[in-house]
């Protein structure tokens, strides 16, 4: 893996147990500068508890893990994030307390060590404008849909201008319109320089949108490649996708409305 | 030093353990299970005293029988504040409970001012007050052995009701997620009230006790509610068998203190603080 | 055949907020209804407060042949209406066990099945069995969902509401929910669905909804609604 | 104008309002009641000194630390001041920022320890640091710090007295004028330092640290900075105000320094008044000051029966206290005249957190 | 002035019991100078910072000319300046702490003595240890085991009665500290005892509070130690408290007991019992009793309200008392000290009769023996 000179993030053997159970179990993998790079499987696969992993809220039991190079697993979060790595939440939590505005903002001017307040200000509107959420930037995050919680989740980890933004099941409860949008927002941040790792059980998002296709299970490696390899792989659609008459009909009915 | 001297410290030590855990194991029931921050615990607790006083001077009831009328009456005055102020901070948040148990503290102290007066009053003419028995050179406390019995009782019998019974169960379902709770059929206040006045009714049991051993004024609720407090926080919220064991420590090392150290009476207090300051810190390190 | 579920001219809210407009929707007794919509559209607004977890602002609620209005959502529950919450409202500090037994503790009859149905919803969700021990809080988002659904059924309900089950599962997982729910219809109970998932719901549909800013813009059986290209436009492609 | 010039403008008129207002009060009481601004004067300094203690309280919970240990700030600051005094280094005023600075050190390592502790635990565990720092100031040698019998404190004011020109009450009148003006700038620095945490990035940090360790750690907040940092603007006046107690009543002894009521007091104050802000805790000590000596002066026995009400209905009809009650009044008047939706910049702040 | 609620609730309301009565009898009998005599009653809550505002306020606002009640050492340090600033005629009656023989310390006697203006009535802590030596010594008894609470009451105490006791040729075995329930210690007194019962001293000596005597009292049986004496000191002793069995032999130091032999005894314990339905088992009563009946005689005999007369009066009469006549005089320091180790009763529960047993001029009963 070593051979792939512009990895931006690596995983190394990374583990971490919790009691008997081994939530992730001597995981591998690495993440290339620039690629859109996703995460499926079974529920309970690991995916969520890999990205505490990565983002420092949780601390591996053994194994290693880069960003640019740099060994990581020993830093707390918001090193990590002045580092570059940002994340999205799969459990929306915005700070209720706070208008919209003000969530942004606690990325935007903590995000990155030492920035002034107009830089700050700065990001925090970029980031809303891009998200969608100018309009209602000073509401209260209590009384959100949670399209619009979904979108100030990722606009919280955008204004702290990462270089690896990770999202977990961004997509979920959002209806196929909103999730074009979505997606549409996820390329146009990857096409700003942003590399992105993301979680999602919504094949047809994963399909349209992801380089690459990491797939878990029990917590361990079970499959990588592009999405018509890891769809094709016995070992995934047994683990994951499931066998069913259904499924081939979804796939052509996706298929046949997907944007080209 | 005195080996029975020493061994007579740990059997004080043990059996004074009994009271702590009486005084603590209602207000575990009430912020650890149900998640109401009761800051006029230890009121109940004096109110159940003054009551066994007031039957005892009144009617010439023994604490052991106004037992049967203090427990239920303190049952009653739980539900009657939760019904008119607890019922309306459940969503509050813990600051709010505090400062509305707070105020409730501050008006039944000064109501039992304006009934008993600021003296200590004392329960006389009871005999076993000062019963001891004597195996081979250590003394035995008949009430400091019953309250540490009746401790045991309580908190065991809490303990399987919160885990077995349907009730208990019921309990701990309404503190962790009430909208959970509604949807599996349960009255959540009515869950509440229940819960509440049990644990009042717990600290009227703590209060008789109290009513014996101790003379207690008016203004004793502060106290004891803050070291039991401590306690269950030192157990771990919601650890009802932990009160037993967090008593018996510090209780212990109370006694053994006083004993081993010179003038060590003065440092009970210290000793107790310490311990559960020690306690917290360090497991707030062990734990990532 | 009779109705399980009226809902008459409903409007409720939060707050200031109204979301709720004059909804009417009548569900015959054993059959499956599905609703979509936007998000934002007021579908879980109407399952909560057909469940009693929100006051009825106007119009008029009545399930399994009683009036709903006013009653409290514990009550709703012991008389047979089920609701898988949106967000799972699960016990996080009981195990996985006690969460499923709390939904049948409560109602006499759901108590004296309730290994049986213990044993059913452990055949739906095998995963469910293997973590027993281990606490709400601490399962993966999915597992989370699996328990939620799970405790609905172990209340044996009359009528089953449920708030976008498929969100959050894997593929194959949505599938065996769907079979599931379907096979809980089977067994006649009323099922209400809310859902985003369109495709494979309104296959399950006899009557498919579609709410949108709080008032009834579309019915219809879900085959007809599969059909309809304004819902195809607005709900499947993608 | 830009947003932040804007804040600067809305926070600071009112602070050099209420200067203003500080300074000239107690020759306007003077002129209004002659003598009898004596006592009041001593009362409003209580009430003063509440505020100061509540609206430090507030600071550090504004990270979501409920601080059971104000009281081991404000009695270490008593005890530095008197024991300085003693041992004579020194002018007499130097005991009060040395106070401050000790106050300050003293939390730095509680906060440092109780890092990893939330809600109730970092409640307890802070009550029983203060207890444990009482039984240790006794245990201290009677030669150093007094033991149980407590030190003297000289008086920081001793105003002479010239019958011709003044009468005795006077004196009274200019050394109780003398705490006032200390207490009162003891006030004010504890404003400044709320408004500056109010208005900066603090602001953010602390809202998310107490609604979220862990997202805002995500987020590239540093939690444990934030939170000593919290620490030591909370401690800061209360050492202080310990130390110009101490010299305004003559004696320091630990039940005294050290007591229950000072802890207690100091977060029932910003409830009542109204979390997370400025204005809240200020008004809250007003009020309350004011009640229970109202309730003193009218009801005979039992008045403090009134005062406990007091406090249970006004978390029952105020659960945002006095300034998230006023807000809401004013939201609901302007929802009624214009249909914009109410503005949740105020919501927020008046908003409970979860502890 | 005095603590009407807070810890010192007790000694408040029983000062206010006192004034009470007083203040009935005194009317009754014509008032002071013709017009009914008017008290203003004001809590200190025995916090220093009330107490001072609550003061002024007398001063100022009332514009009171004599001022009484008092208690706690903390308040009265707190009240010196402002008292030395608006010079009333004050008689203080708690703040026992002289500071005498604490040295580092300045007590209320060592700041107050050369204020011409300042009445102490209630005996200085030397004069309390003073009597409770005295009897010690008088009581038979060759070893003393000495149990005190160490709060600014019981600390000084000790160290003062360890002194006496051993000028007196008793050996001291034992001399431990405890914390009193009444500050938030535990009520477990255990340790200290058995260490006592260790030593097997003919004597168990404890300073405390009224709510140690319970707790204390019982552990000692409990424990099987059974002394010649057992014999505290505490500010009051809890009601009803004659009728417990492990009272029996229990002897103890008041300032008045309703039974005391003598007609105005008497006389004050009808007439209390008759206004308040209780008898006076706080001696603060009857302290407050004869204060405000000092004043009001001292202003009568002045013929006028004037501060330099009435003082010159106080400093003069001898007025009466529950606990029988007595003046102001020479202690240590000042001159004008009330009462002194002479108040000092020493009574013992002989079957839930408080039996006076010292001084043997005022006894009632013989002194008995625990053992
Ligand atoms: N704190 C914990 N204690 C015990 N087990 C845990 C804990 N956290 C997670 N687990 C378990 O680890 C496994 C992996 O959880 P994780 O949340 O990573 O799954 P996931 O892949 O995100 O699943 P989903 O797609 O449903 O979100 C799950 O089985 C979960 O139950
Ligand atoms: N607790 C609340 N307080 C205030 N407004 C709320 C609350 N819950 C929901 N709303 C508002 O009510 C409207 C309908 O919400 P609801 O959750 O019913 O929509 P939904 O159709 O379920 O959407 P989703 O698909 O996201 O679940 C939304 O605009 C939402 O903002
Ligand atoms: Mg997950
Ligand atoms: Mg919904």
């Amino acid at each position: 893996m070593s051979a792939d000179t512009k990895a931006v993030l690596e995983v190394q053997g990374l583990a971490k147990r919790f009691g008997g159970l081994a939530a992730v179990d001597d995981l591998s993998f690495h993440v290339r500068t620039g690629e859109i790079f996703a995460i499926i499987g079974p529920n309970g696969a690991g995916k969520t508890t890999t990205l505490n992993l990565l983002s420092g809220l949780l601390v591996p039991t053994s194994g290693a893990i880069r960003l640019n190079g740099r060994e990581i697993q020993h830093l707390p979060s918001f090193d990590r994030t002045h580092l570059g790595l940002g994340r999205a939440f799969q459990v929306v939590q915005p700070f209720p307390e706070m208008t919209v505005r003000e969530n942004v903002q606690v990325g935007a001017l903590f995000g990155t060590p030492g920035i002034d307040r107009a830089e700050g200000d700065r990001r925090t509107d970029a980031a809303l404008e891009r998200t969608g959420l100018t309009r209602i930037a000073d509401q209260s995050a209590e009384e959100l849909t949670l399209l619009q919680e979904k979108r100030l989740e990722i606009a919280r980890a955008l204004a702290t201008e990462p270089t690896v933004l990770m999202l977990d099941e961004v997509m979920a409860g959002l209806r196929p319109g909103e999730a074009r949008q979505a997606v549409e927002l996820v390329r146009d941040v990857r096409d700003s320089g942003v590399t992105i790792v993301f979680i999602e059980h919504v094949m047809p998002v994963v399909r349209d949108l992801a380089d690459r296709v990491l797939v878990m299970d029990h917590g361990r490696f079970l499959a990588q490649g592009s999405y018509a390899e890891v769809t094709a792989d016995d070992a995934v659609i047994e683990a994951y996708l499931g066998r069913d008459d259904e499924d081939d009909d979804d796939q052509h009915d996706d298929d046949r409305e997907a944007p080209r | 030093m005195d080996p029975t001297l020493i061994l007579q410290a740990v059997v004080s030590g043990v059996l004074a353990s009994g009271l702590y855990a009486l005084v603590s194991v209602g207000l575990a029931l009430a912020i650890g299970v149900i998640g109401i921050v009761n800051f006029a615990h230890g009121e109940f607790f004096m109110i159940g005293a003054f009551l066994t006083y007031q039957l005892f001077v009144s009617f010439g009831v023994d604490p052991v029988f106004s037992l049967l009328f203090v427990a239920p009456a303190l049952f009653l005055l739980g539900a009657v504040i939760y019904r008119t102020t607890i019922q309306y901070v459940l969503e509050a948040p813990e600051l709010n409970q505090m400062l509305l148990t707070f105020g409730l503290g501050i008006v039944l102290q000064n109501l039992a001012l304006l009934i008993w007066g600021g003296d200590p009053v004392s329960i006389s003419g009871i005999a076993y007050r000062s019963i001891g028995y004597r195996i081979g050179g250590i003394s035995v406390g008949l009430v400091s052995l019953v309250s540490f019995a009746v401790s045991i009782l309580l908190v065991a019998g809490l303990y399987l009701a919160l885990s077995r019974s349907r009730t208990g169960r019921a309990m701990r379902a309404v503190a962790q997620n009430r909208v959970g709770a509604s949807l599996v059929g349960l009255e959540v206040n009515r869950v509440y009230l229940v819960a509440f006045a049990l644990s009042a009714l717990l600290a009227g049991i703590g209060g008789v006790m109290i009513a014996v051993i101790q003379s207690p004024t008016p203004t004793i609720g502060l106290a004891f509610t803050l070291k039991a407090f401590s306690i269950v926080v030192l157990a771990g919220l919601g650890n009802i068998r932990g009160v037993l064991v967090a008593s018996l420590v510090v209780a212990l090392a109370e006694s053994l203190v006083a004993t081993l150290v010179p003038n060590g009476g003065t440092l009970s207090n210290a000793v107790f603080f310490a311990i559960i300051f020690l306690a917290l810190i360090w497991r707030s390190r062990r734990t990532v | 055949m009779s109705i399980a579920l009226r809902v008459d001219a409903l409007e409720a809210g939060y707050g200031k907020i109204q979301v709720l407009w004059k909804v009417d929707l009548t569900v015959e007794e054993g059959s499956f209804t599905t609703v979509i919509g936007a998000n934002g559209a007021g579908k879980t607004t109407l399952l909560r407060t057909i469940s009693g977890l929100i006051p009825v602002r106007g119009g008029s609620v009545e399930a399994l042949g009683r009036p709903l209005t006013g009653v409290s959502a514990a009550r709703i529950v012991r008389l047979g209406v089920g609701h898988v919450p949106e967000g799972r409202q699960l016990f996080p500090l009981m195990t996985v066990r006690e969460n499923l037994d709390a939904g049948a503790d409560y109602l006499p009859d759901a108590r004296s099945h309730a290994a049986a149905t213990r044993r059913w919803v452990f055949e739906l969700f095998p995963r469910l069995e293997e973590r027993q021990r281990q606490l709400a809080g601490t399962l993966s988002g999915g597992e989370r969902q699996m328990v939620a659904i799970g405790r609905a059924l172990m209340s044996r309900p009359k009528l089953l509401l449920v708030d976008e089950p498929s969100l959050g599962l894997a593929p194959a997982l949505v599938r065996t929910v769907f079979k599931a729910l379907a096979q809980v219809r089977e067994e006649g109970v009323t099922v209400v669905m809310v859902e985003q998932n369109v495709q494979q719901s309104l296959k399950l549909a006899d009557q498919a909804v579609v709410l949108e800013n709080g008032e009834v813009r579309r019915r219809g059986t879900g085959e007809e609604l599969l059909r309809d290209p304004a819902v195809r436009e607005a709900y499947l492609s993608l | 104008m830009s947003p932040n010039a804007m804040n600067r403008v809305r926070d600071l008129l009112p602070v050099v309002l209420f200067a203003v207002a500080l300074w000239f009060l107690p020759d306007l009481l003077r002129a209004w009641s002659g003598r009898a601004s004596v006592s009041y004067l001593s009362l409003v300094t209580n009430g003063l000194g509440l505020a100061v203690l509540a609206l430090s309280w507030d600071i550090l919970a504004r990270t979501g630390q409920l601080s059971l240990a104000h009281a081991a700030f404000y009695g270490a600051g008593a005890y530095v001041t008197a024991v300085l005094a003693r041992l004579d280094v020194g002018p007499l005023w130097l005991g009060i920022p040395a106070a401050g600075v000790f106050a300050v050190l003293l939390a730095l390592g509680l906060g440092v320890v109780t890092l990893r502790l939330k809600g109730i635990y970092f409640a307890i565990a802070t009550l029983a640091f203060t207890e444990v720092l009482r039984a240790v100031v006794r245990q201290l040698p009677t030669s150093f710090a007094g033991g149980s019998a407590g030190i003297n404190v000289e008086p920081l004011f001793r105003p002479a007295f010239d019958p011709e020109t003044m009468e005795r009450w006077e004196i009274a009148f200019q050394r109780n004028e003398g705490y006032f003006l200390l207490y009162a700038g003891l006030l004010l620095l504890t404003i400044g330092l709320s408004l500056w945490t109010r208005r900066s990035r603090l602001q953010h940090a602390f809202t998310a640290i107490r609604t979220n360790e862990e997202v805002a750690g995500v987020m590239g907040v540093r939690p444990a900075r934030m939170k000593l940092l919290a620490f030591a603007l909370s401690s800061l006046s209360v050492g202080m105000l310990g130390a110009i107690h101490a010299h305004r009543v003559g004696s320091v002894i630990p039940e005294g320094a050290f007591s229950v009521e000072t802890t207690v007091f100091a977060l029932v104050t910003p409830i009542f008044g109204g979390l997370y802000t400025t204005l809240g805790p200020i008004l809250g000590a007003g009020v309350l000051a004011g009640i229970e000596e109202t309730l003193k002066r009218n009801l005979a026995d039992g008045y403090l029966i009134g005062y406990g009400l007091v406090l249970v209905l006004s978390i029952l009809f105020m659960p945002r206290g006095i300034v998230g009650m006023v807000r809401g009044v004013a939201r609901r008047r302007r929802a009624a005249r214009t249909d914009t939706p109410p503005d949740p910049a105020t919501d927020g702040t008046t908003d409970g957190s979860e502890a | 002035l005095s603590p009407l609620t807070g810890g010192a609730a007790g000694t408040g309301q029983a000062q206010k019991a006192g004034f009470e009565l007083a203040l009935q009898e005194i009317n009754a009998a014509g008032g002071v100078l013709g017009e009914p005599l008017e008290i203003i009653l004001e809590d200190t809550q025995a916090s220093p910072e009330v107490a001072l505002a609550a003061f002024e306020k007398l001063m100022t606002e009332d514009g009171v000319a004599f001022v009484g009640g008092g208690y706690s050492s903390g308040v009265t340090l707190a009240l010196i300046e402002s008292l030395k600033t608006f010079q009333p005629v004050v008689s203080w009656i708690g703040g026992a702490v002289s500071g005498v023989g604490i040295d580092g310390f300045d007590g209320i006697e060592e700041l107050l003595a050369d204020e011409p203006w300042f009445f102490h009535v209630h005996p200085w802590d030397y004069h309390n240890v003073d009597a409770a030596t005295s009897f010690v010594a008088d009581s038979g008894v060759e070893t003393v085991a000495l149990l005190h609470e160490d709060s600014a009451f019981g600390g000084p105490g000790s160290a003062g009665a360890q002194a006496l006791l051993e000028e007196a040729g008793l050996e001291v075995t034992l001399r431990e500290a405890f914390t009193s329930t009444l500050l938030g210690g535990s009520g477990d007194f255990r340790a200290a005892i058995s260490k006592a019962q260790a030593t097997n001293a003919d004597m168990l000596y404890w300073i405390g509070y009224d709510s140690d005597v319970v707790p204390l009292t019982s552990q000692v049986r409990e424990l099987g130690y059974v002394p010649q004496q057992i014999f505290g000191a505490p500010p009051g002793w809890p009601s009803e408290f004659g009728a417990a069995p492990e009272a029996q032999c229990v002897t103890g130091l008041i300032g008045f007991l309703p039974n005391l032999p003598t007609e105005e005894a008497s006389a004050f314990t009808s007439a209390y019992t008759d206004l308040h339905g209780t008898a006076p088992d706080n001696y603060m009563a009857a302290l407050a009793y004869a204060q405000l009946w000092s004043f009001a005689d001292a202003i009568n005999a002045a013929g006028s309200a004037d501060e330099q007369a009435v003082m010159e009066q106080m400093e003069t009469m001898t007025f009466r008392s529950p606990m029988g006549d007595w003046s102001f005089g020479p202690s240590e320091l000042t001159e004008r000290q009330g009462f002194d180790a002479d108040m000092w009763l020493v009574f013992q529960y002989q079957d839930g009769v408080r039996e006076i047993v010292w001084p043997l001029e005022r006894a009632t009963a013989p002194l008995a023996s625990c053992r």
